[in-house]
């Protein structure tokens, strides 16, 4: 398959395959998890059907491949999926030492602690001597003991691999406290029987940017899958929705009618069709809509991951 | 003759009539005496076993059956939620169990592993009969295996195509265990022999392999196929991740099996060597028409034993993300809705186990009985 | 005798074989097929080995274990030794390894205790006692560790809460936070007396050896009970109260989120031994069954036969046999303890295999913490299996 | 048939109390009745030879007396104990009962010299010298005393069942049982054990030995007890057993055995 | 003792040339010298019959004639080809030469009928109905074709000795070789091996017998060859070994065997 070398062409291995290839994680609930039926549903799994859509126009031109923590470097490394959808942190080192780039951040999020209500306890600086159950191999482990040193807070760690697996152990009682991504938290506390039961304290101990990933050196593939994410966004900020996409032909606003390719030229500069646009956002539909199909039922608000314009981060660069 | 003469005369003495034994010799009572009550101390233990054994069973009958919601209408698990733990949700089966059979195998086309599962319990049951034992029967495997290949991937015969990150649940740990103990089998002879060899290098070659290999925690080896693996390969140059466990079971299983072999091999007589050697076969001769085949039925009960470790061993795969029937277990309960009922999943789950390497572990018992019935005139 | 009468100028050296360059000798063959099959599996070594160097230096990823020394910064549930998130990856490991060593030893002892007394109970005269034996083992030996793993843990987590511990005895707590025991303050009293006390054990070992002796020399039976008393019991009492008998216990007690003080045992550690020990059991009840009816019934037809009691036929005759035959698989399953205590990842114990994942996964140094993980496998499985055939070696049987 | 039992056993030695005495034992093995009110008297110093075809039921009577199976009806006292569930008198009766088997049953995991003195530092308390002196003597009266620092595995079938004898001789039994001594011997072996029980006889031990040797049972028994199917059928001296036998089934047996030969 | 040996081996039929030739042949087994010297020519069509003590090299030296073993000086000519490490030569002795193995060595798990078959179909190269023609032949000729179909297993260690020797001459070989086939017989069974080795000598087939059946040797060798302590001591025909022996440890082992019968 691709060798880095070759890594500058993913786009024609995708486009001479007929497929991408897209990693996820083996099951998150709301970001990437297979339904009863056997298909992968979620927030990150449309970001893959979203790319698919762009390059093809069918969104259902892709082949997931379930990646582990330990296993999503090297697949991406080694060409085994072209694109990586699955809650990644960015950081500095692994944008250098892994041989990978970030197009794009599609999820804003930042780590934070979840108790029991019945503990009653209100803020993380509380959890002085509390058991605390983490996932081992990310950087969420390490920031624990950051925050827990910084803040002179004694913890007694419990390291379970399986995401399941901790919860069951958080539920069931055996940790005082959970910490993971605020998002997963609240994906936990709404999938809780009683989600009043459990706390999100108002701590939020990292930054956690989860971005897209792509090998290193592919600035077309990485161009492709940022303004693939851009679009969405942009599309919500306009009011552009899988409803109304077809019906835009007359739209007065000029930004509009360039995202949907009315007067050519977007498309093509990225090596993708003039209408790819309309395609993207009539099988997935925009940010808000991906956001409010898959977060929102797992009672994750908007939060950082609001438009730029309405308190949040995330912004769109112009499509001109 | 002098037989005959003996039975004859010996008929004509009268016999005298036998009595039955007292009462407490035999009978139910007897029975009961003699197994369950023979001393107060045995006494006390039935007793203590007998109420304990009642007990969880009217527990688990009460639980699985009487108290237990077979199903929900779309997603709504509050009716199991409400159970609070006296009674079972079976609903999650109802709803996951293809999921959990077949992994993220298109849907539709879901007929065509559970084909492959008919296939494979096909295949063991016609494996198991002796009178199916002849040369054909590797024709058979080929021809099944290919069957099971075709049906899974398609892209011919007008079935769509499959790719091999979508397959998984049971399909995947039959197929892990199947080719990984058909192939290490063949290596498990060679290195076995090859530790035998007068030559040392090539004994020390096979004892490095097997030591090596055999020390080290399958996991590990997985983990090396998974994330170290890409790493060995030149630059672009890639192997499927279920191609890769797949290796990492046949090297680990070819080291067990060979220790296995090896044992057969040195149960021999060395006469059976001597008088091969003497007539004068050929090395190849001698092993494959004399040795192997003495020395591997004498080896098959702990065979079947490594055998059953291995099919349990494939769950092992999830640590790298395989979606094999354990995995899928897992997975299934992974959605909100239906999340905390992982003990009717893994009831469910280790029953498909259990039915499997029982039924392995009782042929090799049976096995064994007839062979050495078959040994002995 | 034959030895004298030989003429001495007969008894000569083996001459030394000349070797002859032709494909029909079969020790050229020999020569070429080691060499064929070492340069083939060479270069295959030789050519994984150049493409792992090209591709991390291609991949940029940096290679060593320099990492050993960095700062860890994870965070490590139970440990035998002091250890904090400011140590370095060494110790981090170094706790990893203690942490599988312990419940391998643990599990190992256990596992031969309760697979012996199943085995045994398989061939008990108690019909319901041998028939549940024997279904015992067939469950356990025919689900998957990694299930019962997780069925084990699932069952302890359903303990109640700290706040709600059960006590059983004062000060033990048991709850979902594990077993807590309470525990002495411990001072430089306690560790001579118990230095004391295991001198003391040794002393009435070494007695209770030399007394068994004298009486089978002279048949005169001798009281082992008083020394014992008073080497294992008198004496540390002596020392520790030479000492100033120091006595302050550290009860566990509930403050805020959990107990504080005793020692506790924790949930993810018994699980793991929990689904080990009885995971094991069930192949030691086999292995151990197997060996019994090896030892032929006329062994214990006539050690009854002389009188010998059911206890001494066991001792001294019946089982120096059977181990003969239990040696061999049983150094096996201590081989499998050791190594399925890796699927300690699952349920969250740290083992070696637990750290040494993080540590790869913090450090992107995959092929150090593999290489890690197999050696310190390796070394434990090779001492094992070095100590097993030592021992086996001791106890073989003398024929012709 | 039972006039002729207690003439006989009233002939052998009528004033010593008896030193085996089974008054209508009977016995199954599940539903199989495999003895079937076999009534014996040994007097002390008495040396009986039971023969019978196969499957008659010999092993089982003598392994009776020494309770290595249990009898179900009828009384069986041994050296004036009766056998019961007793553990007591259990063990005092295996003190004085010593049992050589046909398949000789040595523990291989012992020396010869281990073999004879387990029993007795372990049952009878011996000190060990003691012990070892008793255990030579005998081992020097079955005349392989050389053979005493070697394991069984390095013995001869002949010389291990030498030892067998040996090592029951060295509980100093007042009874010895043997069950087919010979037959798992090689022709040349045979005669050194016969030998060695021939020397015994001449002490004046009880005896009672299963065997087809008629040389054996003419030379030293005084009394052949001829069982079939579970049943003593006749019994009597050598002489009267083997030259005037009264039934059948003796008859028959008889020619088999020497035909066989 | 060296004229002897001339002597001996220029007087069986002279004009042929010898079927096997040892000439100073030496063996050691690490450090042990086992075969000193070791010369013997034996014409086609002779029949030899070696004796001696155990451990005296007896089945060494037969087993070094097809090379399961390899001696380390001198030279062995088989049938005109030299044994050497070359493996042809070897394959080509090994056709030639057939050989009966004490313990019979029967494959346990092929019928009868397959034992024989075996080696003429893969190293003949015969087709399978030739080759089952011609080991029904052969098990006429030791007279148990009705067992054919038959596993080892099922038949007495007599009968497994002739199917042994039947699927040695399956190989349609020149020289037979026997190490002590009779040995591990039952004395019975003894008979119908000798017999059918009798048989075979009157065929004419060179033969070398290790055998200690003194009424064999007289019957059909040639020529008897008495080895002690890896050295050919003494040869002759049967009358001049068994009647006349002219060394003392000769002597010693006559009276020996002579007394064990
Ligand atoms: N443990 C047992 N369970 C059931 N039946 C038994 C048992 N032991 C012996 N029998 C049966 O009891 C009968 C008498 O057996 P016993 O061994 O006493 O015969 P025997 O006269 O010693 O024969 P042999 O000469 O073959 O040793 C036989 O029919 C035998 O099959
Ligand atoms: N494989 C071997 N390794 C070492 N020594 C051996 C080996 N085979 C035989 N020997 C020794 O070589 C000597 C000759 O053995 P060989 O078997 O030829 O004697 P033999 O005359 O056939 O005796 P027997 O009548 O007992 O069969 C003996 O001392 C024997 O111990
Ligand atoms: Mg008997
Ligand atoms: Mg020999």
């Amino acid at each position: 398959q691709q060798a880095p070398a070759a890594a500058a062409n993913t786009f024609d291995a995708v486009k001479s395959r007929g497929q991408l290839v897209c990693g996820v994680n083996t099951g998150l609930a709301g970001f990437a998890q297979p339904d009863s039926q056997g298909v992968w549903r979620g927030f990150d799994v449309e970001y893959c059907r979203a790319v698919a859509t762009a390059i093809f126009g069918d969104p259902n031109k892709v082949r997931y491949v379930p990646t582990t923590a330990q296993n999503r470097f090297t697949a991406l490394q080694s060409g085994e999926v072209d694109v990586m959808a699955r809650n990644t942190t960015w950081t500095l080192s692994r944008d250098t030492s892994l041989g990978l780039d970030f197009p794009a951040v599609n999820f804003y999020d930042g780590q934070g602690f979840m108790v029991k209500t019945a503990l009653g306890v209100k803020s993380a600086k509380e959890l002085e001597g509390a058991t605390i159950c983490v996932q081992p191999g990310t950087t969420t482990e390490q920031n624990l003991t950051d925050w827990a040193r910084s803040n002179r807070i004694k913890f007694t760690p419990v390291v379970i691999e399986r995401l399941e697996e901790l919860v069951s152990a958080y539920v069931a009682g055996r940790c005082d406290a959970y910490t993971t991504d605020v998002s997963g938290l609240a994906a936990t506390r709404s999938a809780q029987p009683k989600p009043a039961d459990h706390l999100i304290l108002p701590e939020v101990i990292s930054k956690e940017p989860l971005a897209l990933g792509v090998r290193q050196g592919d600035a077309r593939f990485a161009d492709v899958v940022r303004w693939t994410h851009f679009l969405l966004l942009s599309a919500e900020e306009f009011g552009i929705t899988q409803a109304n996409v077809d019906k835009l032909g007359n739209d007065p606003r000029p930004e509009v009618q360039r995202i949907i390719g009315k007067n050519g030229g977007l498309g093509p500069m990225l090596g993708l069709a003039d209408d790819w646009a309309v395609k993207v956002v009539k099988a997935i539909g925009n940010y808000g809509e991906v956001f409010d199909r898959h977060l929102k039922p797992i009672g994750i608000q908007r939060g950082p991951n609001a438009q730029w314009n309405q308190g949040g981060l995330q912004f769109s660069p112009p499509f001109r | 003759m002098s037989d005959v003469t003996l039975e004859t005369a010996a008929a004509k003495v009268p016999e005298a009539a036998p009595r039955s034994p007292p009462a407490s010799q035999i009978g139910l009572l007897a029975w009961l005496r003699t197994n369950l009550f023979s001393s107060w101390l045995n006494s006390a233990v039935t007793l203590l076993i007998a109420y304990l054994v009642v007990r969880w069973t009217i527990g688990f009958v009460e639980w699985g059956i009487v108290n237990a919601v077979w199903s929900v209408p779309d997603n709504q698990t509050q009716a199991c939620r409400d159970l609070k733990g006296i009674g079972a949700c079976w609903a999650v089966i109802t709803e996951k169990h293809r999921f959990i059979l077949f992994g993220t195998y298109p849907y539709e086309e879901h007929w065509r592993p559970a084909l492959c599962v008919l296939l494979f319990v096909g295949l063991y049951t016609v494996s198991a009969m002796r009178r199916f034992w002849r040369k054909e029967l590797a024709l058979v495997w080929v021809a099944t295996l290919t069957a099971i290949g075709v049906l899974m991937w398609g892209g011919i015969l007008g079935l769509p195509y499959v790719p091999q990150e979508r397959w998984g649940g049971l399909v995947i740990t039959l197929i892990l265990a199947t080719f990984g103990l058909a192939l290490a089998f063949p290596l498990a002879v060679l290195v076995a022999l090859g530790r035998r060899s007068r030559l040392p290098a090539i004994k020390a070659l096979c004892v490095l392999y097997v030591e090596l290999i055999r020390g080290v925690p399958l996991i590990s080896l997985l983990f090396m196929a998974s994330v170290m693996f890409p790493l060995f390969l030149p630059e672009g140059m890639n192997i499927d991740k279920l191609l890769r466990a797949q290796i990492a079971i046949i090297l680990f299983a070819g080291a067990y099996l060979a220790e296995v072999v090896r044992g057969g091999l040195q149960a021999l007589p060395k006469g059976q060597y001597e008088a091969a050697e003497a007539l004068g076969l050929s090395y190849w001769q001698k092993t494959g028409f004399i040795i192997l085949p003495q020395a591997l039925r004498l080896v098959i009960p702990p065979l079947v034993n490594t055998f059953i470790g291995f099919f349990k061993d494939t769950s092992l795969v999830l640590i790298i993300g395989i979606f094999d029937l354990l995995t899928a277990g897992k997975t299934a309960i992974i959605e909100p809705a239906w999340q905390g009922f992982g003990v009717e999943v893994y009831l469910t789950v280790g029953a498909i186990y259990f039915v499997f390497c029982f039924a392995m572990s009782k042929y090799s018992q049976s096995l064994e009985a007839e062979l050495n019935r078959h040994r002995n005139r | 005798m034959s030895q004298t009468t030989i003429d001495p100028r007969l008894m000569r050296a083996p001459p030394k074989r000349k070797l002859r360059l032709s494909w029909a000798d079969e020790r050229i063959r020999g020569v070429v097929w080691q060499v064929l099959v070492v340069g083939i599996v060479g270069t295959i070594v030789w050519w994984l080995w150049s493409n792992t160097v090209h591709n991390l230096e291609v991949r940029k990823i940096a290679t060593g274990f320099g990492f050993l020394t960095r700062e860890a910064g994870l965070p490590v549930a139970e440990s035998v030794i002091e250890y904090s998130p400011t140590d370095t990856y060494l110790r981090a490991l170094t706790v990893g390894l203690l942490n599988t060593l312990k419940v391998a030893v643990v599990g190992i002892v256990l596992s031969t205790i309760l697979g012996t007394v199943i085995g045994i109970a398989r061939l008990s005269r108690n019909w319901l006692v041998a028939k549940l034996s024997a279904i015992y083992v067939e469950v356990i030996r025919d689900l998957p560790l990694l299930l019962q793993l997780l069925f084990w843990y699932t069952i302890l987590q359903s303990l109640p809460g700290p706040r709600q511990a059960m006590q059983p005895v004062p000060g033990v707590f048991l709850s979902n936070r594990g077993l807590k025991l309470p525990w002495l303050d411990w001072q430089d009293a306690h560790s001579l007396a118990l230095l004391a006390l295991l001198l003391g054990a040794v002393v009435t070992w070494f007695y209770r050896r030399q007394a068994l002796a004298k009486r089978i020399l002279d048949g005169q039976p001798r009281r082992i009970w008083p020394v014992a008393l008073g080497a294992m019991g008198a004496l540390p009492v002596l020392v520790w109260a030479a000492l100033g008998a120091p006595w302050t216990a550290d009860w566990p007690e509930l403050r805020g989120f959990n107990f504080r003080g005793g020692v506790t045992v924790s949930p993810e550690f018994f699980a793991l031994l929990l689904g080990l020990v009885l995971y094991t059991a069930g192949f030691i009840a086999e292995i151990v069954r197997a060996g019994i009816l090896a030892v032929p019934q006329g062994q214990w037809e006539a050690a009854q036969a002389l009188g010998l009691h059911p206890g001494q036929v066991l001792r001294q005759i019946v089982l120096p046999q059977a181990l003969r035959v239990i040696i061999p698989p049983m150094t096996s399953q201590y081989l499998n303890i050791t190594k399925n205590s890796s699927l300690a990842v699952a349920i969250g114990y740290q083992d070696i295999v637990s750290i040494a994942n993080t540590t790869l996964n913090q450090t992107g140094q995959a092929i150090e913490g593999i290489a890690i993980i197999m050696l310190v496998y390796l070394t434990i499985s090779l001492s094992i299996s070095l100590f097993m055939n030592w021992y086996n070696a001791r106890i073989a049987l003398v024929e012709r | 048939m039972s006039e002729t039992l207690e003439y006989v056993a009233s002939a052998a030695r009528p004033d010593a109390p008896p030193a085996i005495l089974l008054d209508k034992v009977n016995k199954w093995f599940g539903a199989m009745h495999v003895l079937r009110d076999v009534s014996l008297n040994v007097a002390v110093g008495e040396r009986v030879v039971v023969c019978g075809p196969s499957g008659s039921g010999k092993s089982t009577t003598i392994r009776c007396i020494n309770r290595l199976e249990t009898h179900q009806e009828g009384r069986i006292v041994v050296d004036g104990i009766e056998l019961s569930d007793d553990i007591r008198a259990l063990d005092a009766i295996r003190r004085e009962v010593g049992m050589v088997f046909q398949s000789f049953n040595l523990f291989p995991h012992l020396t010869i010299l281990e073999n004879c003195t387990l029993a007795p530092i372990w049952v009878r308390r011996m000190p060990k010298r003691e012990a070892e002196e008793l255990a030579m003597e005998y081992l020097t009266r079955v005349r392989i005393p050389e053979q005493a620092k070697k394991y069984p595995g390095q013995l001869s079938g002949g010389q291990q069942q030498r030892v067998a004898i040996a090592r029951a001789l060295c509980m100093k039994p007042k009874i010895m049982l043997f069950d087919e001594p010979t037959s798992a011997l090689d022709p040349e072996m045979i005669k050194e054990v016969l030998d060695t029980m021939v020397g015994l006889a001449e002490t004046g031990m009880t005896m009672i030995c299963v065997t087809h040797e008629m040389g054996f049972a003419r030379q030293v028994a005084d009394r052949v007890v001829f069982m079939d199917r579970g049943e003593i059928v006749e019994m009597g001296t050598p002489a009267q057993v083997f030259e005037n036998p009264q039934t059948d089934r003796l008859k028959l047996f008889l020619s088999q055995i020497l035909r066989g030969h």
